[in-house]
């Protein structure tokens, strides 16, 4: 019963998202708007002088989010050391 | 410990990803690539290391204290160049115009050049060193921890 | 300049979604339902860089490029940050999988529920 | 000044972050001077956080374009979209930074004696100030990615510090539910993000306001969004985590969590009053939560009264109280698009369901660090084993009373004065809110004087002859959030007038938030 | 006035409720102080008194959580017995309530919204 229902729902919620990205709901692929990106395409290399408009984005246009994500693999290696970490404390010499 | 073959070629392999990931870490800024690829393809090399040895012989030359460090050090590199914009605004992009990869490359296709960029290559090895670090360490610890060694504090 | 019908990066996306849900629902293998929350990131992650292309465009990048129209930067920058964010979570979810195999001995996810009610 | 002020809101998100990665270097060569950093940074944040809340009462909306030439610069010159990340802090986020930045300074000072006989401090303290990074980023952010991002970075390090106590199963296990929770909601609002910015080429709130059209991606957008924040935000039918995860954690995390749950509440209200806002021409997203609403006050107080586990037991309080800011602002948000009836009583719906939020961060962390003072001296998290608590720990039962008289919403205390807001105004929406929360309340007093009567009150008991009050710095945190009580609770119209109010009305007004990026009127 | 809190109705001053409060208190304090004279410590007078029976010891004689409101979950029976099914513990069903949440709230939305 849980199953038939979860499955039921499970489909209701994958054919709203398969209808909510076809075409007469969602724009043509390939043809997206673009002024924003444009303008990133057209200035990047005056303003940052990087020929590599992705680390442009990356590290100038965008670069709060690649500080975030930097912390945030930081924040996974802490965590992972802070969780494999051993339980017995070493004898402390001072 | 794999057999005496593979830890040869092993050894002898690691040279060139090192130097390949280098190279995709210092030309993120005019080719496709950057510090987390670049940082990505030099784990591999370790983890690389990690299965032609062991987790016990690699711990010897890698040890996590200095992984730890390292990754602290890149990190701090990283927001220390976003402070040092804060003169105009936070994360501004002070360095372009001046002689450190300061120079503007002609608008439109071109061959690219290295001295390019601003603060974006240093940010490139900024987080270079932390992702080779922390899935260094995130790997090493793991690999310890599953074969009942014990991991630092 | 060809015209792709139907969105078919878009849709592989909302199925790949959908697919992992699945995944994560039905089974009750801890490892099977981190590897579909890989592939539900997997799933995300092609829709948003799937959003930027542009028909005919090239690679953003200004080295050696032919002239022509480029595909957005935005998303693939977008991308780039989900992937590493997914790298780390999945490598906080494999370490805990690792204490909870220790504490109870088994990865089924009914097994582990010491708390309900 | 000025010019900290200027860069205060992003030096309140990066001194935390800096600090975080010190802390492994510090901390391997002196114990004290890593304590001494956490406190010297949370505090200075602190009082960037009351400096800008000045600024910010003062001169209106804060705006902050990260690497532009200028920070009031949002829009290149010639165009007229976003295209950095512009952080903008408005009277509803600063009170958000206000409540983070107090709780975040009582839980570091409520560590240091409770988990000081673990290992693994140093990481626990980076993991703790990267929490707080988080927190304020959610708060701070005006783009949709970057609150992803945020969003993100809060979840990983609760997800790792919920399991900090490796040694016993049940941590595991509330960290994995956790963390599996929290991708999948995060995974499901960068989908919502992808779908808005398919249509509108743009990431950034304000903007994205101004150009919304309200079509069907959209409406699917809208209830990722909705749902996933809300799942992360604790709301009954998807709370089914949140005891999982936040009794198992140590105490001073667990009133972390509460904030960090506050903040996906924020998102919540900001997507539906600052993104979709004026789209909204019907009130179905106010009545959805309005109903999920009471659902969560009526079974998170009825599950609560059937606990036996101290954390538990509390975070389905917690759960409950939740339900009153989602019934009070939902009220709100159902007639936002009706003028007069947002006048009469919608605007004080939307004051007391905020104002709600503050009371709630001030007591509730307080239950549970008095929580973890009882875990801390006995040892168990059982209340069937505790009694005759209060002989020893005189301290712990004082400071419960206050928090149990505040959440029960006894007179004269602060939880009073927020919840006569929201039934007065929900009344005139519909009696039923009013009489649901008086009851729910009733039921609040009722299991907080059976979990105060087992655990503190009855004669001593022999196996807790040795216990005595716990350490001074654990004591100096829940005073920090009691002097928070009573000062609430004595100039409540002060608070109301000075913070709540300007919030309140931040929400309803799509327009300003809109205005301080493009610079035009919609 | 900045000290009472308006709320459409009615109004709130938690000041006047502490005044009011105190002076309870005082007189009630009065009242205490005269019938302390009479009280002695450790006589019989401050013992417990159970009809002539032995006292139990202080870990017998404390009620415990499980026997407290024992008639509000006799009561209450039949709803605890629905509510506590969702609550399985298991992390599949919770994500299962995920999506059955976004599911139904989405089509709400498409249709009334």
């Amino acid at each position: 019963m849980r199953q038939v229902t979860g499955l039921i729902l499970l489909l209701v919620l994958v054919a709203l998202l398969v209808w909510g990205v076809l075409p007469p709901i969602m724009r043509d692929f390939g043809y997206p708007p673009s002024d924003m990106d444009d303008y990133i395409i057209e200035n990047a290399q005056e303003e940052t002088g990087s020929n590599n408009v992705v680390a442009a984005v990356l590290f100038d246009y965008r670069a709060l989010d690649t500080l975030g994500e930097a912390t945030i693999l930081f924040t996974a290696v802490m965590g992972v050391l802070l969780l494999l970490r051993t339980l017995k404390r070493k004898e402390e010499s001072s | 410990m794999l057999s005496k073959i593979v830890r040869t070629v092993a050894n002898q392999l690691i040279l060139f990803i090192l130097i390949f990931g280098l190279y995709v870490i210092a030309h993120g800024h005019i080719t496709p690539g950057g510090g987390f690829q670049g940082g990505a393809i030099i784990v591999s090399g370790v983890i690389m290391l990690l299965v032609a040895f062991s987790s016990k012989e690699l711990k010897k030359s890698l040890r996590e204290r200095v992984l730890s460090i390292m990754e602290s050090t890149g990190a701090l590199i990283f927001a220390a160049l976003a402070f040092a914009g804060i003169g105009t605004v936070f994360f501004y992009n002070f360095l372009v115009g001046t002689p450190i990869f300061g120079r503007i490359p002609v608008p439109g296709p071109g061959p690219g050049d290295i001295w390019t960029g601003g603060v974006i290559p240093l940010m490139n090895f900024a987080v270079g060193l932390k992702v080779i670090a922390g899935l260094s360490a995130v790997v090493l610890a793991i690999a310890l921890f599953s074969s009942g060694e014990e991991v630092e504090e | 300049m060809e015209y792709i019908p139907l969105n078919f990066p878009f849709l592989a996306a909302a199925l790949l979604v959908g697919v992992s849900f699945y995944i994560i629902i039905f089974k009750k293998n801890l490892i099977k339902l981190i590897m579909g929350i890989a592939m539900l990131a997997a799933g995300v992650n092609l829709f948003l860089v799937s959003l930027g292309y542009r028909a005919g465009g090239t690679a953003p990048i200004y080295t050696d490029v032919p002239e022509g129209p480029m595909v957005l930067s935005v998303p693939q920058a977008l991308t780039l940050t989900s992937i590493v964010i997914n790298v780390a979570v999945l490598a906080l979810m494999l370490t805990m999988v690792i204490h909870i195999y220790r504490h109870t001995g088994s990865l089924d996810s009914e097994k582990s529920r010491k708390m309900k009610g | 000044m000025d010019t900290l002020i200027t860069h205060s809101s992003i030096l309140i998100i990066a001194i935390p972050l800096v600090t975080a990665f010190l802390i492994p270097l510090v901390g391997m060569t002196s114990k004290k001077a890593r304590n001494a950093l956490v406190i010297v940074s949370l505090a200075f944040v602190a009082f960037l956080v009351f400096a800008l809340a000045k600024d910010i009462a003062i001169n209106g909306i804060h705006i902050y374009t990260l690497g532009a030439t200028s920070p009031d610069l949002t829009t290149p010159t010639g165009f007229m979209a976003p295209v950095r990340i512009i952080l903008e802090v408005d009277g509803m986020s600063i009170l958000m930074g206000i409540i983070w930045s107090i709780v975040s300074l009582a839980a570091a000072i409520f560590s240091f004696s409770h988990i000081a006989s673990e290992t693994g401090q140093n990481r626990f303290y980076t993991l703790l100030l990267l929490m707080v990074t988080g927190g304020f980023g959610m708060m701070f952010t005006g783009d949709l990615f970057n609150l992803f991002v945020f969003l993100e970075i809060a979840s990983i390090s609760g997800a790792a510090l919920i399991a900090f106590r490796t040694k016993f199963a049940d941590t595991q296990e509330g960290g994995f539910k956790y963390i599996v929770v929290s991708a999948i909601a995060s995974l499901m609002v960068l989908f919502a993000i992808g779908l808005l910015y398919a249509q509108y080429n743009s990431l950034n709130i304000g903007a994205l306001a101004q150009v919304i059209q309200y079509t069907t991606p959209d409406k699917i957008a809208l209830a990722l969004l909705l749902i996933a924040f809300t799942m992360k935000a604790g709301m009954v039918p998807l709370h089914l985590w949140f005891p999982d995860a936040y009794s198992v954690a140590p105490a001073s995390i667990t009133g972390m969590l509460v904030i960090t749950s506050h903040a996906c509440m924020y998102a919540a209200f900001r997507v539906c009053f600052t993104l979709y806002g004026g789209m909204l021409g019907t009130s179905v997203v106010g009545w959805i939560l309005i109903i999920f609403g009471l659902l969560s006050m009526f079974v998170g107080v009825t599950m609560a009264v059937f606990q036996k586990d101290v954390m538990r037991f509390m975070s389905y309080h917690a759960i409950s109280q939740l339900g009153y800011m989602w019934v009070g602002v939902g009220v709100g948000l159902a007639v936002l698009g009706n003028p007069a009836l947002l006048a009469t009583y919608g605007r004080d719906a939307i004051s007391g369901g905020i104002f709600h939020i503050l009371n709630h961060a001030m007591y509730k962390p307080l239950l549970f660090f008095t929580g973890g003072a009882l875990f801390y001296c006995t040892g168990t998290r059982d209340l069937t084993k505790m009694g005759g608590l209060a002989h020893k720990m005189k301290w712990t039962t004082i400071l419960y009373i206050i928090g149990t008289l505040s959440i029960s919403g006894i007179p004269p205390l602060n939880g009073f004065s927020s919840k006569i807001l929201i039934y007065e105004s929900v009344y005139q929406f519909h009696p039923i809110l009013t009489i649901t929360g008086i009851i729910v309340s009733i039921l609040t007093l009722a299991s907080f004087t059976k979990a105060f009567h087992s655990a503190f009150m009855g004669a001593e008991l022999p196996e807790y002859k040795e216990v005595k009050e716990v350490p001074r710095s654990m004591i100096i945190a829940m005073v920090i959030l009691a002097a928070g009580i009573i000062f609430i609770t004595l100039f409540p119209a002060l608070i109301v007038n000075w913070i709540i109010n300007p919030a309140a009305d931040a929400l309803i007004n799509q327009g300003a938030y809109i205005n301080a990026v493009t610079g035009a009127t919609p | 006035m900045t000290l009472i809190l308006e709320s459409g109705y009615a109004f709130w001053n938690p000041i006047i409720l502490i005044i009011a409060f105190a002076v309870v208190m005082v007189v009630v304090y009065f009242f205490r102080r005269r019938g302390q004279k009479k009280y002695k410590k450790d006589t019989a007078q401050t013992q417990i008194f159970l009809c002539g029976e032995e006292v139990p010891e202080a870990g017998q004689r404390h009620i415990r959580v499980g026997n407290i409101y024992w008639g509000f979950f006799e009561t209450l029976k039949e709803y605890y017995n629905q509510v506590l099914r969702p609550h399985t513990g298991i992390i599949n069903d919770y994500v299962l309530w995920f999506v059955a949440v976004t599911a139904i709230s989405a089509i709400i939305l498409l249709i009334a919204g």
